[in-house]
């Protein structure tokens, strides 16, 4: 991997998921649930109780606070310490979280109703004012730029009651609530601690605090984060007392700390070192759908991508099947929509929702037509052109060299360059004057609009500007039943994919380590958005 | 206590370099190893005290008051022996003590290294004042450190510190050879004094007949490794018996000096005057090098320039030459002024004569190259080089040769040619033949004024050895401290100087003895 | 001459502050969108980072506000860590400072011995040795010794450990072993270069012959060379500074250690200006004053420059 | 009486000890086996740096989507690497891109220095001012420190790593001829060709540089081998040579991820890029040692 040690910028930077082929163990997967390197069964829980855990993570975090930072890392250590009002469950639904009930008296007012037996790590108790200010703070662009965004469509949030605290939006969104967890902007922390740090929270001065079952006691940037356990949390006390989290930036250097028995758990594994870390004799590697979705869009701002012919002759080239199934080693699954199947699952079932987007046109792998096409149009002769990879997507480098392969045969000179996480995120914005350009954008609500709504919404990426597509996904907005949105979402989808707009590649899984001594229920997708520690277990022989 | 050297023989990489040579001195007595460079006498010398450099090899025998001296020996065994029985004085006062260490614990450690032990501080302060002492310095010399001593000091305490452990042979290799000439002689007084009063066998090495008359009782002449001569001092000098020490005093500037021998014609030729230097001033920050000094240089004039270093002469040179700016007076050539420095001046004016026969050419170009880049700057064809290599006696095949594969004098006559390309009205020579051995200095000497008298050139001759200048100038400067403080014909002013400084420099080029000679037997 | 030096040092510093303000400010990639993440962001969002971040200002007004917090003292706050860059620096140091003493302490405990005795028996097997191990040293990049190293002696035979900087006192020290040595090998090489070359002469100049001529044993005479040869490679020492800096970016990464070295890389990455500015000029300073340190231990081990200096104050 | 005396090279003559025969100095003789040894691993690695793409034509271009082998494989001596590759093939065709930039940093870094050391250490002046105060602003800085600097910061690229390198390898070549040039006009000769009113051209570079070659290209063969280590530190830390060319450097770093699987795939551009480094380090001592030891006889 990359240098990239800094934690993240964006979700999108610190996923150094997948990397190029592994010596494959395990047989490709399609489904949603969590596949486990073969031949490696985890004992059952033997209700003991684990003194420590280390967890080894990839790259390093500069900020606790996720509205300062935030990489998909960030909400997977901050879920460890803070919670949202609400929670999400092992299928993508909500749960209560610090508000034991929530309603919805109207599309655009939430209600929610906090438990009277939260307390801070400090032993204060969870106020409806702490959450009422948590949240303004959340959509304070300065205090947490990371965040902002999801509250944007927020009017008010008040206190409307000892524990009640209601929220209006401007505009109906169906989606919104999944939005006051852990996964989306909520992360409720003390206004008295707040203020006394003057605002600077997460930083390795000030830690966190939060409600959850374990508090911070030591953060030290580029070098670890350390968890005690605490008996203020409302829930059951977990079996883990205490979590260490280990940030080393290097892979190989993981890879030996892991084969020296000292890591219980390691997020993202690379792909191309599945392999070896299936081979550990104490370890075992789980996959999972991580909610990410990888692309490529075209800035119809720029020359000659703004002629279809262009973008269906690239279209053509991108033989999708081939990198999932030896880039990714079957880590993965051809994307056949900008909205990832999981977030589907709340209406439809795996096979259904799969099912649905597969009736989204697409572009089939086919040389022929490329050249057809590319005949077609403005630039018949071909032409030269460049697209940026992100150094911390390995495979993603790896896959436009494969494309830049076929585009030769088109009569298409592709020139593949690597650049630092934060270059190829500047050059996403339309005024770079990239026109061929990857996206990687890791979901963590798993609301099935968050992705298009970026890509195809107003002021997207592409300059795309198609007022049907526009009409579509505000009327998603304000739509609240979920089936009929995501039809409403396939509909645009099939728009815009029929102007060739963004080609989806695949649908990502994350690669993740656990010792074969360390169980883990109900692992999901959303797993480590919740409070994850809660659901280790020691498990027996 | 006698030094008794049997059949010593040096084998090198190359072969023999000094052959078998045996040779003996008494308690208090004097033996000289004379020889020019390559002779051997330096091998011979370090052989005694086991210092050969690598691959260098001893054989034969020597004794020093009834010990052997483990020629073959090792590191260990010599140690023994360095210091206590047998101890080397160098050539080079400014290298030869440590410059970051003090004068007095230089002293020290050879008594240290003798008994093997530490001194006490004050023992230590005692013993190295005594020392001191002997040699006729002040304690206090003790806490200098070398760099804030002169010459003649520095050597002094090198005598001190390779005579304290009272070794029983001292090998004195060119003892004052890097010494103004005023303090050759202190040196070679104070050591014959010391020598005398510790009944102290001492090998002097020397390239120079001067130091061996008067203060030796015994020489070897030595050429290529092999003994060619010896003998009493005296009688060797009086009525050598092999061609080449006859050859060599002939050569040598002193007993040329004493003997009354010129190279010049008895009359200078009467010529139009060349160069003219009036109230030249220049100093280097607030020093004064060179305070009002005025001369003339006429065609067909060797006019010799003496002083010791510091004195001026060569900043002197430097701005006739243009190669200085001076800070006001004139200089001017056939009457016509020049502004200071290289761009007013051309090549055809004059030429200069370096010292340093090794880097006054460059490495990588050919004789032939050299030459002829000279000649092509005056307009003159490079079919000239055969000429002018005869003109200073190489023959012609030297225009292939590069500076490397020339010796000292055969440089200098290449650096020579090379001035006399551009056919110059004035050729100043800033100490040329210094650097070279005494037969060659002769050589070059005899070519400079063939020159004079055959092209009638003018010469400024810029010499500290008022021996060499008295050889082969017409009139003389004596230079002191930036200023002239004599001139006149040369004969005159060596044989009847009139200014102090002058005189001493004239007792110091005949290698006089300064102090009353003590004892000698 | 100290002063003017000082001062040199000083416009150095001035001049190194603007081009690496410069670059900063030309480089690709923009930090709204390091804050922002990818994601859409709305103009309210954008307008409020940019004027926390002072982003609206020209380049000079930038360059002046950030020069005028320097020299009171305010080197401005870390964008990626919300703290104080000066804490962000000083939280750091610590450990690169350990880690570079103990690399220097091991190199100069092993390489100065090593470069006497090969001069003193040049041409001998511990001289080949040395040689073989200096050539060595200097050609196999730091991260790769690293990575020897961590394979051999922290996994397969796991005497060390693996990454990062330790819990403080001893259980640091451990932790910086690895690191240290690897750092070594090629500062060791520099240092057993210098010492040869400078022995070598030393052992060739006429006062060691002197001083063997008088009968001193080959330890004082030693000592007596390597107190001269001294001079030499103290001023060798900003080469040394050089590899070594840049050498602990290299070994701090392979060995996951939150040093200074890994806070760069981080900084330039998220385009932390206040943090690269600041380092980068720490370096700078960091360097230019263990220079002028060499500087100073050249005037007390030279008496001659010692004079000299003290004529010309 | 004008030959010389005897050969033997002791002179007792009064020099200055800066002038003495080369016995004085008795630098380490390189033995001659190493050096063999050494020129002619440089003549394969440049040999495979100019005509690795003739051998191995598609070394880059082999099939991508292929899986990744141990040594000792069918077809694969060394194995392949994380994408598929014949790591053999990918190593021979590694060579240009991964000895080319270090040469042309050391040619260009000597480029730089021969005209501005000359030019300083000769004219002074205002010359010799700002050159010296840009070498102490660069010496300042320590070179990867500088290079992770402004490769993180522009994105790194091989062209943009080489002129880095040459700008940040320029000052000590500066200041190495400047001393160079400055000893050497300090010397008569020097100061002869000035009688002889030669333009300061000419004397600069008819008579100085030739001078001073030795230093430069003894330099320059040290700069190789530093700059072969600096370009595979500056690829480990992801700013360096981008993916996508064939570099030692470069399969290092992405090698370590299947360390396990394929250990040749790090070892190998490891072992070539030491190997190659020292060699060019003992040849580039080899040849100072020569070249000053012929300039040893005629100082």
């Amino acid at each position: 991997m990359a240098l990239t040690s800094t934690g993240t910028l964006a979700r999108v930077a610190v996923a150094t998921a997948a990397g190029a082929l592994a010596l494959a163990g395990c047989t490709p997967t399609s489904e949603s649930e969590p596949s486990a390197t073969p031949d490696v069964v985890i004992g059952e829980d033997t209700g003991e109780e684990i003194e420590s855990i280390t967890v080894a993570l990839p790259g390093s975090l500069s900020s606790l606070y996720v509205g300062q930072e935030s990489g998909i890392l960030n909400y997977y250590i901050a879920a460890v310490t803070q919670e949202g009002l609400l929670s999400i469950d092992a299928d993508g639904a909500l749960q209560p979280g610090l508000a034991e009930s929530w309603e919805q008296p109207d599309p655009v007012t939430y209600v929610f109703d906090l438990r009277d037996d939260a307390v801070f790590q400090d032993g204060t108790p969870v106020t409806a004012d702490d959450v009422v200010f948590s949240l303004e703070m959340a959509r304070d662009e300065t205090q947490s730029p990371g965040l902002a965004y999801y509250l944007t469509n927020v009017d008010t949030i008040e206190k409307s009651g000892d524990a009640q605290v209601t929220i209006r939006l401007l505009e109906p969104d169906a989606a919104f609530a999944a939005n006051m967890t852990s996964a989306g902007a909520a992360f409720i922390t003390s206004q008295a601690f707040w203020e006394e740090h003057g605002g600077d929270v997460g930083t390795s001065t000030s830690l966190l605090l939060g409600s959850g079952p374990y508090q911070v006691t030591e953060f030290v940037p580029d070098s670890h984060v350390a968890f005690e356990r605490v008996d203020t949390w409302w829930g059951e006390l977990p079996a883990v007392k205490s979590i260490r989290v280990d940030f080393i930036s290097d892979e190989s250097t993981r890879l030996l700390a892991a084969q020296s028995g000292d890591v219980d758990i390691a997020f993202n594994v690379p792909f191309a070192q599945a392999a070896q870390w299936e081979a550990l004799d104490d370890m075992r590697v789980t996959y999972v759908n991580d909610l990410s979705y990888v692309g490529l869009y075209f800035n119809i701002g720029v020359a000659p991508f703004d002629d279809p012919a262009v973008r269906q002759a690239i279209a053509h080239a991108v033989n999708r099947d081939a990198f999932v199934s030896t880039l990714l080693d079957g880590h993965g699954e051809a994307a056949t929509a900008i909205m990832t199947p999981e977030s589907l699952t709340s209406v439809h079932s795996p096979e259904d929702a799969r099912a649905l987007l597969a009736t989204i046109p697409q572009w089939e792998y086919d040389l022929e037509a490329a050249k057809a096409a590319l005949a077609e149009s403005s630039v018949p002769e071909g032409f030269t052109t460049e697209i940026l990879t992100p150094n911390t997507g390995p495979q993603l480098g790896t896959a436009a060299q494969a494309l830049a392969q076929d585009l030769a045969e088109v009569g298409i000179t592709l020139n593949v360059r690597e650049v630092p996480i934060e270059e190829w995120l500047a050059s996403l914005d339309p005024s770079a004057g990239y026109g061929l350009n990857y996206m990687w954008y890791f979901s963590t609500l798993g609301d099935p609009a968050e992705i298009p709504t970026y890509l195809i919404g107003a002021g997207n990426p592409a300059q795309y500007d198609n007022a049907e597509v526009l009409e579509l996904l505000s009327q998603v907005g304000a739509e609240t039943d979920p089936a009929a949105r995501i039809d409403l979402l396939v509909e645009a989808e099939t728009l815009q994919a029929e102007d060739a707009i963004n080609i989806p590649l695949w649908w990502g899984q994350s690669a993740t380590g656990f010792a074969n001594d360390l169980g883990v229920t109900d692992f999901s997708p959303f797993t480590f958005v919740s409070t994850w520690p809660t659901q280790l277990y020691r498990a027996g022989e | 206590m006698t030094v008794r050297i049997s059949e010593l023989s040096v084998v090198g990489p190359a072969g023999v370099m000094v052959e078998p040579l045996s040779a003996t001195v008494e308690p208090g007595a004097t033996l000289a190893l004379i020889g020019e460079s390559g002779s051997g006498k330096t091998l011979t010398a370090k052989s005694l005290v086991g210092l050969l450099p690598r691959g260098f090899t001893a054989t034969g025998a020597a004794e020093v008051g009834g010990v052997a001296l483990p020629l073959a020996g090792g590191e260990s065994a010599w140690r023994a022996i360095r210091g206590r029985t047998a101890s080397l004085l160098l050539q080079d006062p400014f290298t030869s003590l440590s410059p970051v260490h003090r004068c007095g614990d230089q002293i020290a450690w050879t008594v240290e290294a003798a008994t093997g032990s530490r001194l006490a501080r004050s023992e230590r302060d005692a013993v190295v004042e005594a020392r001191l002492a002997e040699v006729k310095l002040p304690a206090r010399a003790a806490r200098a450190y070398p760099h804030q001593l002169s010459g003649g000091m520095r050597q002094r305490v090198a005598i001190a510190a390779a005579l304290a452990s009272d070794p029983q042979l001292l090998i004195a290799d060119e003892p004052t050879t890097a010494l103004d000439a005023s303090n050759q002689a202190e040196i070679l007084d104070l050591l014959r004094a010391v020598q005398v009063e510790r009944r102290l066998s001492v090998i002097l090495i020397s390239h120079d007949l001067g130091v061996v008359r008067g203060r030796t009782d015994q020489v070897l002449v030595m050429r290529e490794g092999h003994v060619v001569e010896r003998g009493e001092t005296a009688s060797v000098l009086a009525a050598p018996s092999h061609p080449y020490t006859g050859a060599l005093i002939e050569a040598d500037p002193v007993v040329a000096a004493q003997s009354g021998t010129r190279l010049s014609p008895a009359q200078p030729v009467e010529g139009e005057l060349v160069v003219r230097v009036m109230g030249l001033e220049k100093s280097f920050g607030t020093h004064r090098v060179l305070d009002d000094v005025s001369l003339d240089v006429s065609r067909g004039e060797i006019l010799g320039i003496v002083g010791e270093s510091g004195s001026g002469k060569s900043t002197l040179a430097r701005c006739v030459a243009g190669l200085e700016h001076e800070d006001g007076g004139t200089i001017s050539i056939d009457g016509v002024a020049l502004a200071p420095g290289r761009a007013s001046r051309t090549p055809d004016q004059m030429q200069i004569v370096f010292q340093d026969p090794y880097s006054s050419l460059n490495p990588m170009m050919s004789v032939g190259a050299i030459l002829a880049e000279a000649l092509r700057v005056a307009g003159r064809d490079a079919s000239e080089v055969d000429g002018l290599l005869e003109t200073v006696g190489l023959p012609a095949q030297f225009v292939r040769k590069r500076p490397a594969q020339l010796s000292g004098g055969q440089r200098q006559r290449v650096a020579i040619a090379r001035a006399l390309a551009p056919r110059p009205r004035l050729l100043i020579c800033d100490e040329s033949v210094s650097a070279l051995d005494v037969s060659v200095q002769a050589d070059i000497l005899r070519l400079l004024a063939g020159l004079r008298d055959e092209l009638g050139i003018a010469v400024m001759f810029i010499s500290h050895d008022l021996a060499v200048v008295r050889m082969i100038a017409d009139s003389v400067v004596v230079m002191w401290n930036g200023r002239v403080v004599e001139r006149g014909e040369c004969r005159d002013v060596l044989t009847a100087p009139t200014h102090e400084y002058t005189r001493l420099l004239v007792a110091a080029a005949l290698r006089e003895n300064t102090a009353p000679q003590i004892g000698r037997e | 001459m100290v002063a003017v030096r000082v001062l040199g040092v000083l416009g150095v510093l001035w001049v190194l502050s603007m081009v690496v303000f410069a670059m900063m400010y030309l480089a690709p990639g923009d930090l709204v969108k390091n804050l922002l993440g990818n994601r859409p962001s709305t103009p309210e969002a954008i307008a409020a980072v940019r004027e926390q971040y002072r982003l609206d200002d020209s380049v000079v007004e930038q360059y002046l506000h950030w020069l005028g917090g320097v020299l009171t003292g305010d080197l401005g706050q870390s964008i990626r860590l919300q703290v104080p860059v000066i804490d962000a620096i000083g939280d750091r140091l610590p450990l690169t400072a350990a880690l570079s003493a103990l690399a220097f302490l091991i190199a100069v405990a092993v390489a100065v011995p090593l470069g006497v005795r090969s001069a003193v028996k040049a041409g001998g097997w511990l001289d080949r040795i040395g040689g073989a191990l200096a050539v060595l040293g200097l050609s196999a990049p730091t991260f790769a010794v690293g990575l020897v190293l961590l394979y051999l002696f922290a996994y397969y035979v796991p005497i060390f450990p693996i990454y990062g900087g330790g819990d403080g006192g001893l259980d640091t020290l451990r932790h910086l072993v690895l690191p240290a040595v690897t750092l070594a090998l090629g500062l060791g090489a520099i240092i057993v270069k210098l010492t040869r070359t400078a022995m070598l002469r030393e052992l060739e100049s006429d006062y060691v012959t002197f001083a063997r001529a008088r009968g001193l044993s080959p330890r004082v005479v030693n000592r007596l060379a390597l107190r001269n040869a001294a001079i030499p490679i103290v001023t060798g020492a900003s080469l040394v500074l050089t590899f070594l800096v840049g050498g602990t970016v290299l070994a701090e990464t392979t060995f996951a250690l939150p040093g200074l070295g890994t806070l760069l890389q981080d900084s330039v990455l998220f385009k932390d200006l206040p943090v690269v500015q600041s380092l980068t000029l720490f370096v700078a300073a960091v360097i230019a004053v263990i220079a002028l340190l060499a500087d100073v231990a050249y005037l007390l081990l030279d008496p001659r420059v010692r004079r000299q200096m003290g004529a010309a104050s | 009486m004008t030959q010389p005396l005897g050969a033997s090279s002791l002179t007792t003559s009064p020099q200055p000890p800066a002038l003495r025969g080369p016995s004085a100095r008795r630098p380490r003789r390189r033995r001659p086996v190493l050096v063999a040894l050494a020129l002619l691993v440089l003549g394969i690695a440049f040999g495979a740096a100019a005509f690795g793409s003739l051998i191995f034509p598609d070394a880059m271009t082999q099939d991508i989507l292929a899986s990744q082998l141990p040594p000792g494989s069918p077809g694969h001596p060394l194995g392949t690497d994380e994408l598929g590759r014949d790591v053999l093939q990918m190593s021979v065709a590694g060579a240009r891109s991964a000895l080319l930039g270090p040469v042309i940093v050391a040619l260009g870094s000597m480029a730089c220095g021969v005209v501005l050391g000359t030019l300083a250490g000769y004219q002074r002046g205002w010359i010799d001012f700002a050159v010296s105060r840009w070498t102490d602003l660069l010496l300042a800085l320590p070179v990867l420190l500088a290079a992770i600097v402004v490769s993180g910061v522009f994105g790194g690229g091989y062209w943009v790593t080489v002129v880095l390198l040459i700008v940040l390898f320029s000052p000590s070549d500066i200041r190495i001829v400047r001393a160079g040039v400055l000893e050497q006009s300090a010397r008569p000769y020097i100061e002869a060709a000035q009688m002889l009113s030669l333009s300061r051209w000419r004397v600069m570079f008819r008579h100085i540089l030739p001078n001073v070659t030795s230093l430069v290209v003894t330099n320059a063969m040290l700069n190789v081998a530093f700059a072969l280590v600096a370009f595979s530190s500056l690829s480990f830390l992801g700013v360096g040579v981008s993916p996508g060319i064939a570099d030692w450097g470069r399969q290092l770093t992405d090698g370590r991820a299947i360390m396990f699987v394929n250990p040749a795939a790090v070892f190998m551009p490891a072992l070539l890029i030491v190997v190659v480094a020292v060699a060019a380090n003992l040849v580039g001592d080899w040849i100072g040692q020569r070249l000053s030891r012929v300039g040893e006889d005629v100082r």
